[in-house]
């Protein structure tokens, strides 16, 4: 089959599309998935369309809009993945999470061990995250270092329409409980996605840009800003190896010991805030297993430990930017 | 209880303003002038006025995303307002917040909020402040239809009969949460009679009649000054925009629109009822209309003339005291 | 519907062997020979058996804390939950949960909860896979009184409600949630009125008598069968021991359990009952109490003769493939 | 006035009941923090008695039982705060966040910024934490790097009886919203704890041992676990120093580093889950502003990525021990 061009936001489409028609077991659910109560065809398909289309196809016993229940409608999820479905819940934004954790920190995560490996839960759950909407404070979060914490719960937060569609089909086919994160500035993004279905595996990262004179490791959109940083770089000598995690948990250790062991030098960028975050996180595995391999300070490229402004100056000074990036590297070159 | 002449004037300028204040923003937003996303609250006037004409300074209220009606009705200064939604450092809130998080809790306006049901618990906080201070002050809480569904909405409504606190709970159900219809949502009639789960009175009201609101919620708001508990209001209405600017609006016809904005217009209910009752003139009306006008006019000049915030504002704010 | 002489013996036997599993866990935990905390259901025994006598394995239940009627009423097998609970490798759970996390998918057992109203969005999701697998399976929630004041027991009930999902959600009213009294905690008197927030029917069910819940509980369960949707069934009970074992018990009187124990005992009740009606005779039940008071001694020597999980258990089943 | 010793419960009590007889806006309110809907007297005081004896004093108007509702206590807190009053809300195990996590998440934590600065949220949430009662999978967690990682919120963790009632009366007074975790573990331990009211401050942390050859970050309960640690690696001439973070946010950044000035060498013992917790956030903090400080790679203690099992024999080996903190000393020496 083909590859075609497809937006990030289009590639979510084609994955659950294609989950769904290869398994029954795949529902989908969230508010407004389909939108319009329509049973037939969909309003909306989702805020922002990544369902579009599925209940046209599926019908409403598998596309089910919820009413604004977060809590239910996730631990609907978790209740349904442990007898018998394969749920895709929608959780709007991740900025949501606070009415719903209980059902994902206490019950899908540990249900498997708490039974003492009786019960599996295999359940998605979708949500955007990220900021530059001028969505403010509670609309532009980037809280998967939350979920990453939590024991029993697998966190993807893919950077490009490819990693998307593969990711997501993982996900789905994983018996395991998954968040996947979609950066909501890059679902108009585009690149070349195969038409058939595929899979890119959890837990394996991917070498967006080899080099050899820093390791910069990213996820989601922080990959782009990474890559923009590498190539102002590149002008001045330096080359810069950029790491896309894809997925915080399970996390690909290897991929960030072995660039580190290539060029002595490490930078995280994460768009979210600074305390107990990926970017520390990732510090500490490189202090930890790779101390003997660095050469100088690890630097970290976050946002300010702060919420999300809404002002769109004070957002774009909010969110990591190549120049930051730039600054972070030369910093820890020079020690 | 009885609306003195001022009253009924100034009703008519707040719902006036907030109609005005929400077509300028719903035109600017799709030029492409305003940031982020807007969520009008056109057509739900007679709710905020209704509402608020019973409140002061002292009384608290809760609102949600759709939230410029309440704080225009609980006297959030314009200039500041349109500001903030225009995220400039003049704004209300510095541009921090902008429209789904405009407060003013000087005025008793403790924000608009971007979590649906998010600010019912808040509500009942600052009813139980009143009751514990014994200032006398009521705490009104607004939110959608939608939100009843969520257990933040639960929660508090059990907890504030339990207390008998001095609140309010005002659903504003205007048919839809986002593109899904009432009706859809929930296998009842009334929201109201969700009242019965905490034993407090359940009311619902004619959403698009401001008399009928100011009736039931006036009398709620005195029942809760009594100390004798909360009460539900449930006010029927609909929203004249999309959920939110750029909204499609797949989800209903132009036709139901067209239907409700012709028959059941709270501006035009109101008017009508005022100058037949021969309380105001015409002619007065049209008076606040044009004073209504420059104001609107004003705001937008105010907001985009105003400065942005220097980014060095990024990170204050966060604490009252933060040593490290 | 009418219950077989063998469907009555083993109902006998359920509600027997409940009680005396509670009351040997409370004289071993007293006695320092059970690690962490004990909630015990003596006294509700006529609810669990008289519900889960309508269900099979295909249908599921989801707990509390106070889970261990549940789980004997399910089916789930005395020796490994007794050796779960003393956190042994013989354990159902491999001794990882616990008394408060007992539970056999299998069986339909979904688990206690050790967060108050936290099983019941597990339970819709359980009715949800019935739905769609339209295998005829029926979800039944056990709760307590005060989980009907989390917001997941109103957002649960509402979904199930507009998807008409099979389910049954039981209200287990101790008249208690921890040290404070149902009439302090909600404003209402039946609990079972809550239902019309969700346009679902709501049910009060003696829950000391065995027949009163049965036949509330078949016809709420067979409706669910029947696609019409959930029904909230609450059934009036009372906890003999206190919440915890080691409760100093300082919110209520030793005369107001006293006069529960001898005037509503569910077991007591239960063979008047059959034995008045002819149903059963008093020599048979004497019976079968020698052979649950054989198997409880049979679960605890099995349990306290079980080997710990060996420590390399500590970090397996956490996922079903973690690749890092 | 006097110091008598008092166990850490005892001590949360009388800060609890100083703040009360000085600030008439101070209010309690929880799920049985009287208990028996006690008007005059309480039936429980709290599960562990933090709370006995306040309703006899300050009546029902301002100790306040609630229904198990923890959206609607600790968003009334919150809308409390906000409006005049300094509420002291309990959530009984910090395991239950994942109930009314949106009302500190996006609530207390956000209305100042949003605002402009112009609220504040003088709210204390006080709550249990910790492992090793045979509590299970859902009472037994740690989960305070989930609030020291949300901007807005302060989080404290004292170590013992005296810290808990100094850092509890600062909490009180302290103008914005504090999580203030109590190891339920050290409930029942005592120490020196004068009479009168005194302050202990938020952000300082305190030296538990002074040493040079190795510094051993930790908080609460595992600050006795480091303390037993040095012990042992007294009698091998290894002499670790102690930090007691006391507060993980704010952080005493300039405690860590000026320790880890004098040894050069860095482990950090957390009772918590390692991935995206305290230990990473002390170990990246190192790694990037002491990095040549550093002599030896920085080693984290802490429990597994695994929900807290049930079994004794499983629970023990789940929790840090001075063991085990004492083979990552050695580790972290022999680099
Ligand atoms: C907890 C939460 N869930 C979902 C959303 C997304 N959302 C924003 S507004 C809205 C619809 C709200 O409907 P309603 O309460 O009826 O208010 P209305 O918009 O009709 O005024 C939704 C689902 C949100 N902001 N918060
Ligand atoms: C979300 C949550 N809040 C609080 C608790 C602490 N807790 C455990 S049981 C209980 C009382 C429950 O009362 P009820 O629902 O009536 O059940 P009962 O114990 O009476 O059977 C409480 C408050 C909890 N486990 N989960
Ligand atoms: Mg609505
Ligand atoms: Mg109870």
């Amino acid at each position: 089959m083909a590859t075609r061009k497809r937006t990030f936001v289009q590639a979510v489409n084609e994955a659950l599309d294609q989950a769904m028609a290869a398994d029954p077991t795949v529902i989908v659910l969230g508010e407004d998935v389909a939108g319009g109560a329509g049973q037939k065809e969909d309003a909306w398909g989702g805020v922002m369309g990544a369902t579009k289309g599925l209940i046209g196809k599926y019908g409403a016993g598998r596309v089910i809009d919820t009413p604004i229940s977060e809590t239910g409608l996730v631990g609907m999820a978790v209740g349904a993945a442990t007898t018998g479905l394969r749920p895709v819940a929608e959780l709007m934004f991740i900025d949501f999470i606070g009415v719903c954790l209980d059902q994902l920190l206490n019950q899908a995560a540990k249900l498997r061990y708490m039974f003492g490996g009786k019960a599996k839960v295999p359940l998605v759950v979708r949500t955007m995250t990220g900021a530059g909407l001028r969505a403010a404070a509670q609309h532009s979060q980037s809280l998967y270092a939350m979920t990453t914490a939590i024991p029993g719960l697998k966190t993807v937060v893919p950077s490009n329409a490819y990693d998307a569609k593969g990711l997501l089909l993982s996900a789905i086919a994983d018996d395991d409980p998954v968040i996947f994160c979609e950066p909501k500035s890059l679902y108009t993004t585009s690149g070349d996605v195969p038409e058939e279905s595929y899979t890119v595996p959890l837990g394996k990262a991917a070498i967006a840009r080899a080099g050899k004179s820093v390791t910069i490791v990213a996820c989601g959109r922080m990959v782009d800003t990474s890559l923009a940083a590498a190539k102002t770089l590149a002008s001045e000598g330096i080359d810069a190896e950029v790491i896309d995690l894809r997925t915080l948990s399970p996390l690909d250790e290897d991929a960030v010991l072995e660039s580190l062991g290539k060029t002595g030098y490490l930078v995280v960028v994460d768009e979210a805030t600074p305390r107990c975050g990926m970017a520390a996180d990732i510090s500490a595995l490189a202090v930890d297993k790779g101390f003997d391999l660095l050469r100088g300070p690890i630097r970290r490229v976050t946002a300010p430990h702060c919420p999300v402004p809404f002002s769109p100056v004070l957002e774009d000074a909010y969110i990591p930017s190549p120049a930051r990036v730039v600054e972070a590297v030369r910093s820890s070159l020079e020690g | 209880m009885e609306l003195s002449r001022d009253q009924l004037l100034g009703t008519y300028r707040t719902m006036r303003t907030i109609r005005s204040f929400e077509q300028t923003l719903n035109e600017l937003s799709q030029a492409g002038r305003v940031p982020g996303f807007l969520h009008l609250y056109a057509g739900e006037e007679a709710i905020a006025a209704g509402v608020c004409v019973s409140l002061s300074d002292r009384d608290c209220v809760t609102s949600t995303h759709r939230g410029h009606g309440h704080s225009i009705a609980k006297g959030v200064e314009l200039n500041a307002m349109m500001a903030e939604i225009f995220g400039k450092q003049a704004g209300i809130c510095k541009g921090k917040g902008g429209s789904m998080h405009i407060a003013d809790v000087g005025k008793g306006m403790l924000g608009a909020n971007g979590i649906v049901g998010g600010g019912i618990p808040l509500a009942i906080g600052a009813a139980l402040s009143a009751k514990v201070l014994k200032n006398g002050g009521v705490a009104v809480s607004f939110f959608g239809d939608g939100a009843t569904n969520q257990g933040a909405f639960h929660e508090s409504l059990n907890i504030a009969s339990i207390l008998k606190l001095p609140a309010v709970f005002v659903i504003e159900n205007n048919g839809y949460g986002e593109a899904t219809p009432v009706a859809y949502h929930v296998n009842i009639r009334d929201l109201a009679d969700r009242a019965a789960s905490y034993g407090i009175p359940g009311v619902v009201a004619e959403g698009m009649d401001f008399f009928d609101v100011f009736s039931k919620a006036s009398a709620a708001i005195e029942r809760a000054r009594r100390g004798e508990g909360p009460t539900l209001l449930e006010c029927k209405t609909y929203r004249y925009f999309g959920h939110y600017v750029g909204d499609p609006l797949t989800y209903r016809t132009k036709e139901e629109t067209e239907k409700v904005r012709t028959s059941r217009d709270p501006i035009d209910n109101f008017e009508k009822r005022v100058v037949s009752d021969g309380k105001l003139a015409a002619s007065e009306l049209r008076g606040v209309d044009d004073q209504v006008a420059k104001a609107i006019a004003e705001a937008v000049r105010f907001a985009e003339a105003s400065a942005a915030p220097d980014p060095s504002e990024l990170t204050t704010d966060v604490y009252v005291q933060y040593q490290s």
